[in-house]
């Protein structure tokens, strides 16, 4: 275990600005600077085994107007989960793909860009895949308030069944 | 029989009372023969799905009441909805419903075809799937159980024999309202493959709401029927075409 | 046919042509499509295409309560619900930080082995049926059956139980069930020789799938797989044991593996884990009886509950492969973003699209099929 | 003056109009008429074969003459009438979009007078006289498209030069022995001569002959000689031209040699008879190229490769030797005449509408070109020899003869081979008519009266032959007798055996009436509605136009796969060897000329005489 850690150790020190965090057993969370996220993966996949590109998650912050990528890569040597967190603003919501690194980041990527409206530089495929027939915004968007999208294309079965007032539930 | 819409619309719909003696026998031997031997399209579209295999299978064995699974649309009887539909499925759904021949029917299965269910603030799902098929039974409950799948079969079945499920028949008398209800949720654009007009005067089934503003939309594609030579009711269309510069070699 | 599409287009020689599996195919477990390419029965190309079962999961659940997200997660994957669930809570409980009684730990992997033996049998009936084999799906569909009555007796459902909440389990298992369940395991056990005439010693079956969609080592390490995908390819990787949770570090199994990566080895590394699941569960039915303790952690009140903030990632190893939930919160009463990584998000779409080329039509379902994608989990 | 003369002036006539009116408008009607007047001639001298000519003279102690035997007659029949339709066909629409007709009606005529002349011989110098004129007309039917035309002509011709050297080279070895050449005297001669110069003589006029009838393995010209020419010409060459080689066959094994004499004739050094060894050879010619012909995308080509393995039919027919088999191989060729050449006229004319054969580029025309379709559909029924249609006569015939000849082996190879047929011939409608309408031939048209009556005519002629076999039996029958084989017992409605006969009008009859059952519920119903293209169901996916769906490239890939192994193209590299050996002998025998002096052949040759006269 200890002789993993230490090429771990190896790779933090290489790359200084990190805010490495071990937040329970086999997990640790990264902070990293957006332009350093392709650096980092490069040397967790190169000197520490961080094979497996496990998911990358997005999340919105309307607050700060940004999205926030998060990588998990796990190390099949070292039993480890990686969260590399970053962030990108909303303007101009463009990222660069790692698909050249993890093979499996294309389909993560092609999601987020169908959900957010992030775009990947050098993503092979970012064709809709489950909203080919969505005509309205990125959905995943906090801004895209489905409760109203709902109200405004949907109607609503009117009834009122006699148990709802009832709360014996129509036995007596 | 005159294939012009204009007149079509004049033709009467044929009540059951209207049909002459032999008719009703023939009908009513009809109705009977047919809830005995019924094929159910099986086009998992949503969750409820995962409860069809056990009712199928072995175990509560469906096909003891005369049904068995049917992979095309031209040969099912029965079109089953299995839960939620999002609306990229709903379009399909819709293509396939239209592509069975009549008499067919429509089996609501869970809560999500009832009212949208679990997902009723879900932007892609849709809550009442009466909108934009007409549906004669609804299964309640997420997931129903093979039982009930059952009972609503043999209650279907039993409605057949009777001669009370028609509600395919309100698909062609009011097809513009389901048309602009579909219309509604695929843009204006929509248009399925099936000629259901066609088929409503073939079946004669015109009815008040047959023909509306919705359906004015689909004439707008004639002049593609022409040139792609697909049949269209109306034969004066099908003009001479230019003849092919012959070529050889 | 809508006449917009029709552009006039001139076709060039039809030596290539499209063939669609699905959205309904009989072949294709669910609502979803494959866009063949062909060349006579070889397929050139292929082109999944999803979002037929799209409910926009992830985005209802950011307005749902924590609590109410239960009931809406085990529906992510229909075949194998229980899995979802341990998940959720765990990614729950790991941002709260709740501490999980001992016996709710036991009975959760319970539920998760008992849904793997139901996933499992489901699967060899769909793998033969592929093969124009139903007999096998009739034997694998009834037999799972009586593992979904165990399930309604504790639960109260077949299919969505709803049992697994963070903190704990809904509620304790009923006087008798451990034998009943025990009773079902040996049955299912004496079964096994029986699927064994029909369909693993059958050199019909064998012919047909092995060297099928073969994955060697080095894509499938590059291209995500995981699972039991994974270990067909000879890699002895699984979530239970690498990167434990609940008990399981506390049980004796085995990881079985195979070498071959094709669609025959898939099987065969899913029929010994069935075996293996069935082990685990004697040992769980042993072992429960003499832990003790509450069923669920003390909770706030569900309905004002703010999880604190912060972000986890959870994973668990259910049938299909590595789930992974990914949840943050920012301290109030619903999540503020919750991403469901699928296993089959990875087999259905990445790696389907990259095996088709160059197999044969016959198989191309048989591929879907030994990779045990589950659609409405990609779509969510 | 006789009835012969007349047909074969009236024949000579007909060329010689057509070759000075070749340019007319109406040339093809014409021909039609003169065609029809041969057919006319035909029919009146039927009471009196066989019939002799008039003409006749000798040359170099041997006398040439020409009668009509009934053998000669049944095939003149075919010949003529298969010119007349093609005529028909050419004079159509078809003919006059084209601006020079001289080479193809002159051509066409041609063929006719040389065969007839063929038919008509009476002994072995004019057998070859007339081989001789089929071959040179043959090849100037061929190579009139020019191009690729004119290499499969060419390579045509090369074959058939060699085998008409293999064919002289017999009679040459007979005419050292035997008093005369007329065939009785040869007959005779025969009789008495020893296994080993029958089996000399056999193979040599085997070979000859065998080229024209594309015999495995002498038939790989056949193909693109056939499907390169002008289609009313490929009709014609398809439905009759092969026969040529299959009559002169039947002339040298059944009426010269004699097929029971063939039974005793033993292979050396095996447990075979000469029989059993040309029925293998039949077997084979029809099973090798009708599977050949499933991997074809050519429509032309396709058929072309089938003409060669239907011709292995009627041989085999032949060679079983009883009046069921050679009654079953005989009608065979008229019934294969008629659905050949309606099938090449039907492709001609889904060319002359589409522009293209190539099977990847059809598709979905049945709503566009109904006729044809039927035409195609009920010929391709009579090619697969299915029930209701002729061919599937004479092809029980042949099968019920094997199975009484107990010949199982050669039943089963004869199954196979009209199981790669129906394979084949569905792929050539399907791929032509079914399927999906390709957008270029959206506006495709039927073709007009004057090219699909005379395919219709045919595939009617193919049903009710179907329906009532006797008609053509009746024509067999003069054959048959000329054979020397003993009549076969028929009626109307085909054959009486002892051990079950058969009987199309019931066959048919009752077909027709689950036809008609059918089409009572199907019109009484009522409920039928004619649907569009893309109203289709594809897995619930949306079907669009601009998308090819139309499975033609590689059909059978399955089947295909299996057999691939022995379709390796043998005999197609055994020829190109056999090229390439004979240039590189040709190359050093050259070479050997350029670099020595003449001198030195001079001194050489006076050492060998000296080495010589002194040894």
């Amino acid at each position: 275990m200890n002789r993993e850690l230490e090429s771990l150790d190896a790779v933090f020190r290489e790359m200084p600005d990190l805010k490495v965090e071990h937040t329970g057993p086999r997990r640790t969370r990264i902070q990293v600077e957006a332009d350093a996220l392709p650096t980092l993966l490069e040397l967790l996949k190169g000197r520490a085994g961080y094979l497996h590109l496990s998911a990358i998650s997005c999340v919105d912050w309307p607050d700060t107007e940004e999205f926030e990528l998060v990588y998990h890569l796990w190390s099949y040597q070292v039993s480890n989960l990686i969260s590399a967190h970053t962030r990108i603003p909303y303007d101009p919501g463009r990222y660069v793909s790692v698909y050249d690194l993890h093979a499996p980041a294309v389909y993560f990527e092609r999601d987020i860009h169908e959900m957010f409206g992030v775009w990947f530089e050098g993503c092979p495929d970012q064709e809709p895949f489950i909203l080919t027939e969505w005509q309205g915004p990125p959905p995943m968007r906090k801004s895209f308030d489905t409760v109203a999208y709902v109200n405004d294309t949907f109607e609503w079965r009117e009834y009122q069944p006699e148990w709802a007032n009832d709360p014996s539930g129509g036995k007596g | 029989m005159s294939t012009d819409p204009n007149q079509a619309v004049a033709c009467r719909t044929v009540d059951a009372e209207e049909r002459s003696l032999l008719g009703r026998v023939l009908d009513r031997i009809a109705d009977h023969c047919r809830a005995r031997s019924l094929f159910v399209l099986h086009y998992c579209t949503g969750c409820g799905a995962i409860e069809l295999p056990p009712t199928m299978t072995s175990r509560f064995d469906l096909e003891r009441v005369g049904m068995q699974p049917m992979v095309t649309p031209r040969q099912a009887d029965i079109l089953l909805i299995t839960g939620y539909l999002s609306v990229k499925t709903l379009k399909r759904v819709v293509m396939t419903y239209e592509q069975m021949q009549g008499p067919k029917y429509v089996i609501g299965l869970g809560s999500c075809t009832i009212n949208g269910g679990m997902y009723w603030n879900s932007y892609a799902t849709i809550k009442l799937l009466d909108r934009y098929i007409p549906v004669d039974n609804y299964i309640a409950g997420c997931m129903p159980r093979p039982e009930a799948i059952q009972q609503v079969f043999l209650d279907l079945m039993g409605r057949i024999d009777r001669g009370e499920a028609q509600a395919w028949k309100d698909y062609y008398r009011r097809y513009d309202w389901y048309l602009g209800q579909q219309q509604q949720l695929f843009g204006t654009n929509w248009q399925a493959p099936t000629d259901v007009v066609g088929e409503a005067i073939r079946y004669r089934l015109v009815g008040e709401q047959t023909l509306g503003s919705h359906t004015a939309h689909l004439e707008r594609y004639a002049p593609y029927y022409d040139q792609l030579g697909i049949i269209r009711p109306e034969p004066a269309r099908m003009k001479a075409r230019p003849q092919l510069e012959v070529v050889s070699r | 046919m809508r006449p917009e599409n029709y552009k006039p287009v001139q076709h060039s020689a039809s030596h290539e042509y499209e063939l669609y599996f699905g959205p309904n195919h009989p072949g294709i477990e669910g609502n979803y499509a494959l866009k063949c390419v062909l060349s006579g029965d070889v397929v050139q190309s292929l082109r999944a295409d999803g979002g037929y079962l799209h409910r926009g999961f992830e985005k209802i659940m950011e307005e749902r309560l924590w609590i109410q997200n239960v009931a809406l997660v085990p529906r992510i994957c229909v075949p194998d619900p229980v899995p979802m669930e341990e998940t959720y809570a765990r990614a729950v409980e790991m941002l709260g930080g709740l501490e999980i009684p001992k016996r709710a730990q036991w009975i959760r992997a319970l539920m998760l082995e008992a849904s793997r033996v139901c996933a499992h049998l489901f699967y060899f009936g769909g793998h033969a049926a592929t093969m124009g084999m139903y007999s096998n799906m009739f034997w694998g569909v009834t037999d799972r059956d009586l593992i979904l009555d165990i399930f309604e007796e504790i639960t109260g459902a077949r299919i969505y139980h709803m049992y697994i909440t963070p903190g704990g389990v809904r509620r304790d298992l009923p006087e008798g069930v451990l034998d009943r369940l025990s009773k079902v395991l040996d049955y299912v056990e004496s079964r096994l020789p029986e699927f064994d005439n029909l369909f693993f010693d059958n050199a019909v079956v064998i012919n047909r799938a092995t060297g099928v969609g073969t994955l060697t080592t080095e894509q499938a390490l590059s291209w995500g797989v995981t699972g039991p995908n994974l270990r067909a390819c000879g890699l002895p990787f699984d979530v239970r044991r690498d990167d434990p949770y609940l008990i399981y570090d506390e049980l004796d199994f085995d990881i079985p593996t195979e070498t071959a990566g094709d669609a025959w080895a898939r099987t065969l590394v899913r029929r010994e884990e069935l075996l293996q699941s069935i082990r685990i569960l004697r040992q769980i039915i042993a072992t429960l009886p003499k832990v003790g303790g509450p069923i669920r952690c003390a909770l706030p009140n569900p309905l004002a509950w703010n999880v604190p903030a912060g972000s986890v990632y959870a994973r668990t190893e259910s049938s299909k492969g590595e789930l992974g939930f990914f949840v943050v919160s920012k301290g109030g009463a619903k999540p503020w973003r919750v991403h469901v990584r699928g296993p089959s998000s990875m087999h259905a779409v990445h790696v389907l699209e990259r095996l088709g080329p160059g197999s044969r039509l016959e198989d191309v379902a048989q591929i879907m099929f030994s990779l045990d994608a589950c659609p409405p989990e990609v779509d969510r | 003056m006789n009835d012969l003369d007349l047909l074969l002036l009236v024949s000579i006539g007909t060329t010689a109009v057509l070759f000075a009116f070749g340019t007319w408008r109406w040339a093809g009607a014409l021909g039609t008429l003169l065609y029809a007047l041969q057919l006319a001639l035909l029919a009146v001298m039927r009471p009196e074969l066989p019939l002799a000519s008039g003409i006749g003279f000798e040359v170099l102690g041997y006398r040439l003459q020409w009668s009509l035997s009934g053998l000669g007659w049944f095939f003149a029949i075919i010949t003529v009438a298969s010119a007349l339709f093609s005529a028909w066909f050419a004079a159509g629409e078809w003919g006059q979009h084209r601006r020079n007709l001289r080479l193809l009606h002159g051509g066409l005529a041609l063929n006719v007078t040389a065969m007839l002349i063929l038919l008509a011989s009476d002994d072995l110098i004019s057998l070859f006289i007339g081989w001789e004129l089929v071959s040179w007309a043959s090849y100037l039917a061929m190579v009139q498209r020019g191009g690729p035309a004119m290499d499969a002509a060419y390579r045509y011709l090369v074959y058939a030069l060699a085998g008409a050297l293999a064919v002289l080279v017999a009679i040459a070895m007979i005419a050292a022995q035997s008093p005369a050449l007329d065939f009785g005297s040869v007959r005779v001669w025969f009789a008495s001569a020893g296994n080993g110069t029958i089996w000399t003589v056999m193979l040599l006029t085997m070979a000859g002959f065998g080229v024209k009838m594309g015999l495995l393995p002498l038939h790989l010209w056949q193909p693109a000689a056939y499907s390169e020419s002008p289609g009313p010409i490929a009709a014609f060459l398809g439905a009759i031209s092969s026969r040529m080689g299959l009559f002169a066959i039947i002339v040298v094994l059944a009426q010269l040699i004699g097929l029971e004499r063939l039974g005793n004739l033993p292979v050396a050094f095996s447990f075979w008879n000469a029989n059993e060894f040309w029925a293998w050879l039949a077997a084979l010619t029809l099973i090798v190229p009708t599977f050949i012909a499933l991997t074809q995308n050519d429509a032309r080509m396709l058929l072309a490769w089938h003409g060669i393995g239907q011709g292995g039919y009627m041989l085999l027919g032949i060679l079983i030797a009883t009046p069921l088999g050679v009654s079953g191989g005989l009608m065979h060729v008229i019934n294969y005449a008629c659905y050949q050449a309606a099938l090449f006229l039907a492709v001609t004319a889904v060319a002359h509408r589409t522009g293209t054969t190539d099977l990847d580029h059809l598709g979905g025309l049945i709503n566009r070109m109904p006729l044809t379709y039927v035409t195609m559909l009920f010929c391709i029924i009579g090619l697969a020899g299915l029930p209701p249609m002729n061919g599937f006569v004479s092809k029980w015939m042949i099968y019920k003869a094997l199975l009484d000849a107990q010949m199982p082996l050669l039943f089963v190879a004869a199954v196979i081979g009209t199981l790669g047929t129906i394979l084949s011939v569905y792929k050539l409608i399907h791929n032509t008519f079914l399927g999906q309408l390709r957008l270029e031939h959206a506006q495709v048209n039927e073709v007009p009266i004057s090219m699909w009556l005379p395919m219709i005519l045919l595939a009617l002629i193919v049903f009710i032959t179907g329906w009532m076999p006797g008609l053509f039996l009746d024509l067999v029958d003069e054959a048959v007798v000329a054979i020397g084989i003993t009549q076969l017992p028929h009626h109307l409605g085909g054959v009486d055996l002892g051990n079950g006969g058969l009987d199309m009008l019931w066959i048919v009859g009752v077909l027709l009436a689950a036809i008609g059952i059918g089409a009572i519920v199907y019109f009484l119903g009522n409920r039928s509605v004619r649907v569009g293209q893309f109203d289709n169901y594809a897995g619930g996916q949306i079907l669009t136009a601009d998308v090819p769906y139309q499975y033609s490239h590689q059909f059978y890939a399955g089947l295909l796969r299996v057999i691939q192994p022995w379709m390796r193209g043998g005999m197609a590299w055994g020829e190109r060897a056999l090229v390439s050996g004979a240039d590189f002998l040709g190359g050093a025998m050259s070479g050997l000329y350029r670099a020595a002096p003449a001198g030195a052949y001079l001194l050489l040759a006076v050492l060998a005489a000296l080495a010589v006269t002194l040894l």
